[in-house]
């Protein structure tokens, strides 16, 4: 294993130090691996916080800032934070309006923000919880722990902290990013595993010749193992599967593709034109686009595409101001 | 040191057994990551490396109190140190032992098996997993009733454990040839059948150590 | 070799169309391989030009924009691009004022703009040129073909790009770009090669546990080998060399960890946190930090440093507002 | 066919050299990149390949003209098309040559000797480099002597030109020891010796061409 690390026990707290240091206008708190906006906490305003495993950066600490998440909480590699962590945030980040918790569907999230609800509640914080499940590779969802959470959650972040920034109320805020939730659809692909630290090999073996169709962002595996062929048919296949899913048709869409963390930008652009022409084809317009490696897999090679139906709000949300460390514009 | 007739578990014998359960995880944890890379994401034996480091820390350096705060605190240090879905599980599992057994000093077979019962209930609850899921309900629930079942039967303490043990590890065993409708593992569909469940790896492991810990210490 | 491309001969071609499908402010001229600003070219206004192999995304194309470059010549991967590519670009930026070259220091790149600039003279374009020639790495530049250049082209690209914006005189533009190439210094680690797609296999081997110090972005082999080590030690020898190099005290820094393409964002904060501590104890101040994939190097694994010794006015043209595909701000 | 007698290159020959020029590149793009691979950034084998290709459909597919026109035209191709230092030096070097020849249509072994010596001497105007900076002037440069020496002292084209190319080869070969100043290569330092230089290669392989195809159409 080859990884710019001290070792593989201290790879998040020594990360944090530097999101810290490369990023004066937020705050951590590292005894609870909280990243939260420093000082410019609107009293009143409905507090937006997400979190889960790292090794998905820059979700979620990236995304902490204005227009976005008040707060990130950071689990060690590939596993969900804890309840005690997310309690910490919330307390810290709530305004009196209450909160909205973005969990991506795996087990893991979904029962450590559960017990964090619980204990907000028992402190008073109205909460409110979104989970994003938009995988469109896990099929059997009745037989499985449902569709996994992935690229939907940067945009479910981006919109409703755009409608929580405008000043709606919790409510309103959990309507939207629900809508948004519901309205993505993703799916990835994997060329080579992830290596976690802790563990110093590989997660899966994956030929040479082979790639990954579906793959999770821990590396789960995906709808199948097929032979290594052109990125027009990769893209065909994850066009077209999400598309087979949902129907996207008359709609403006937001498209993201997002690099898995060792894939060049130049590979992540030349995906994005066979999608774009794809969608073309099939009388599709994308009305916002973004690229490069904003839902990562650690050093996976591969992307995933994430497509969200939307409307005219949504893209109005999409278009509000937004500084944080991985996504800014309009300030 | 006690003898075979010893029929109750103290507050010592629980923190003995939390304390073996931290060693055999330690010497297990990478078998355990090795069974989660295979079906799931590589982390569970350092989640619970992280976990049981942290309850012997909190066991072996802070007072004990009754029975029920010691099965708290277990319970508190796992919900906030091993993460994923384990931890919240697993604290799950002790938080609600925890409430079982309240302020008792001493818990002899059948208290025990309630509230182990009640925990292994926690966790259903908490999880939403039904046996069969190849989860660690597999090795939970037979041990449960294993333990239940001995406790009425007016077992000894020493050999209700090792009965619940050995439940654990049959069911453990059992979790080869499913395939997983919750977790991680879920994803992998038919591909994960043919490899053992971490969690109920884990879990086997838990009930083993008691009966060990206890064993050793009423030898 | 796994990537997501259709055949080695025709990623740049497709690439440039993903390029253009993303950010429908740039466009593409295909035969000549030039991303350039659309519309919004103002009369009277010095232009810039960079331009170089491609493979190092987002440089060059995602810097094309408002308050940065008016256009960008991609040449082949890691294969400078050619006079006419360049000379295409020219006229179709020069907006009367003049015309900025902004050239990293490789022969090919050297010899082409050269050739480029012979011939917009020859069609009455003002050219003038600015090396960048920053790597410290390489030791004896009076035995070589000079320092290479790496990561102070961003740190150029972007203040020039600014300087233009306020409708300085090419002379003025060419004068602070001058500034800040001669006070930028970089150096980059590899933890493996990159892979030429047109090649398919790795530039170089690299054992598992060593780590090529001082690596260009092309893969060229730097100060020297070493063992795999803790990403302290690592930073501590980035920090030192360039420290050696230039007298940084009593300056505000810019700095920029850049990932080299296949290294996670997770690494490269870790990385930057351990940069910053090591900067703090010796007493210099970073007054503005960049940390992600900014210049890179295919798939290569590693990171790249690049610190300048800044002035007051290089910080306010640093924050003055900047949208480009890969760096945004105020705006 | 003509007979060993001919003593001047015609626009056809040219044409010739420059096809199997190509053909030799093409055959040889491997071996050029690896070359590349060792001190250089693995790319000059591509390079040539996607020139050489460039000149051959220019020549093939368009009227020829003059010698200065083809030469000029050859010279366009290799700037517009290989990138990196090897296009703008073999750009130069074809295009100073085209200047040298102008508008004549047969070129004798002087007047071509002449023409190849501005080129190279472009290639060293642009690039800088000396002989012994382990470039493509290490090729080159004593491939212009041999070939001047041999139009001085009267020797046949045919043979004029194997001169040429055998000192190209020579100067080449003389490359391998060398520590690189000029190029990527001189990165590496110390550690650019021991392998030969894919430019002295590419330009042996030029000359060679030269040579070769000339006797195949004088047979
Ligand atoms: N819903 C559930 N109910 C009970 N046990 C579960 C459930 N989901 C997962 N598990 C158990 O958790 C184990 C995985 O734990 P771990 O790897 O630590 O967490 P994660 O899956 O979040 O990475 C599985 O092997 C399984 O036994
Ligand atoms: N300054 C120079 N003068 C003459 N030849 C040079 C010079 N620099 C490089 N070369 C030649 O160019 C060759 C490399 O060409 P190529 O790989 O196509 O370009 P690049 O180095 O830009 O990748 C070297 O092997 C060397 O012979
Ligand atoms: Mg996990
Ligand atoms: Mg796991
Ligand atoms: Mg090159
Ligand atoms: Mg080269």
């Amino acid at each position: 294993m080859k990884k710019l690390i001290n070792s593989p026990a201290t790879v998040l707290a020594d990360a944090l130090r530097g999101v810290e240091a490369a990023h004066p206008d937020v705050s951590v708190d590292y005894a609870n691996r909280v990243v939260s906006r420093g000082a410019d906490v609107k009293q009143g305003r409905v507090a937006l916080i997400s979190g889960g495993g790292s090794g998905h950066e820059p979700l979620h600490s990236g995304f902490v800032g204005l227009g976005m998440l008040d707060a990130a909480c950071a689990g060690e590699v590939f596993t969900s934070p804890t309840p005690d962590q997310m309690l910490a945030a919330t307390t810290a980040v709530d305004a009196g309006a209450g909160v909205l918790y973005i969990v991506k569907n795996y087990t893991g999230d979904v029962l450590n923000f559960e017990m964090a609800a619980e204990l907000a509640a028992a402190e008073g914080i109205e909460v409110k919880s979104v989970l994003v499940a938009d995988d469109v590779a896990v099929e059997d969802s009745t037989w499985t722990a449902g569709r996994r959470g992935t690229g939907t959650t940067v945009l479910v972040e981006k919109i409703a902290g755009a409608a929580a920034e405008e000043g709606r109320d919790l409510a309103a805020v959990h309507e939207i990013a629900t809508r948004v939730s519901e309205n993505g659809r993703s799916m990835g692909v994997a060329l080579t595993s992830a290596t976690v630290p802790a563990v110093g090999k590989p997660s899966f073996d994956l030929p040479d010749d082979e790639i990954e169709m579906g793959v999770g962002i821990h590396g789960e595996p995906g709808r199948k193992r097929v032979s290594l062929r052109p990125a027009s048919e990769i893209a065909e296949e994850l066009v077209s599967s999400i598309l087979a899913d949902l129907d996207f048709s008359g709609a403006p869409v937001i498209a993201l593709l997002s690099g898995l963390g060792g894939t060049p930008l130049i590979e992540l652009y030349l995906m994005y034109g066979e999608v774009a022409a794809l969608l073309e084809q099939r009388g599709i317009t994308v009305a916002r686009a973004l690229v490069g490696d904003y839902i990562t897999s650690l050093d996976m090679a591969g992307c995933s595409l994430t497509l969200l139906r939307a409307d005219e709000e949504m893209l109005r949300l999409w278009d509000a101001p937004v500084n944080t460390a991985a996504l800014r514009w309009g300030v | 040191m006690r003898t075979l007739e010893d029929s109750r578990l103290t507050v010592d014998d629980l923190i003995a057994w939390l304390v073996r359960f931290d060693d055999e995880i330690v010497e297990q944890a990478g078998f355990l990551t090795e069974l989660d890379s295979a079906i799931g994401d590589a982390d569970h034996g350092t989640n619970m490396a992280r976990g049981t480091a942290a309850v012997r820390v909190r066991l072996t350096e802070t007072p004990s109190g009754d029975a029920g705060a010691v099965l708290k605190s277990v319970g508190m240090a796992l919900v906030s140190t091993v993460g994923g879905a384990s931890g919240s599980l697993y604290g799950t599992l002790f938080l609600e032992m925890a409430k079982s057994v309240g302020t008792a000093s001493e818990l002899d077979t059948a208290v025990f098996a309630d509230a182990f019962r009640a925990g292994v209930a926690g966790v259903v609850a908490r999880g939403r997993a039904e046996p069969g899921d190849k989860t660690m309900i597999d090795a939970l629930q037979p041990s449960v009733e294993a333990l239940s079942a001995a406790a009425s039967d007016g077992v000894p303490l020493a050999e209700s454990l090792q009965s619940a043990a050995a439940a654990a590890a049959a069911g453990r065993d059992a979790t080869i040839p499913l395939v997983a409708r919750k977790g991680r593992a879920s994803y992998l569909g038919d591909r994960s059948a043919d490899h053992l469940d971490p969690g109920a790896t884990s879990a086997a492991i838990l009930v083993q150590a008691l009966a060990d810990s206890h064993a050793e210490r009423t030898r």
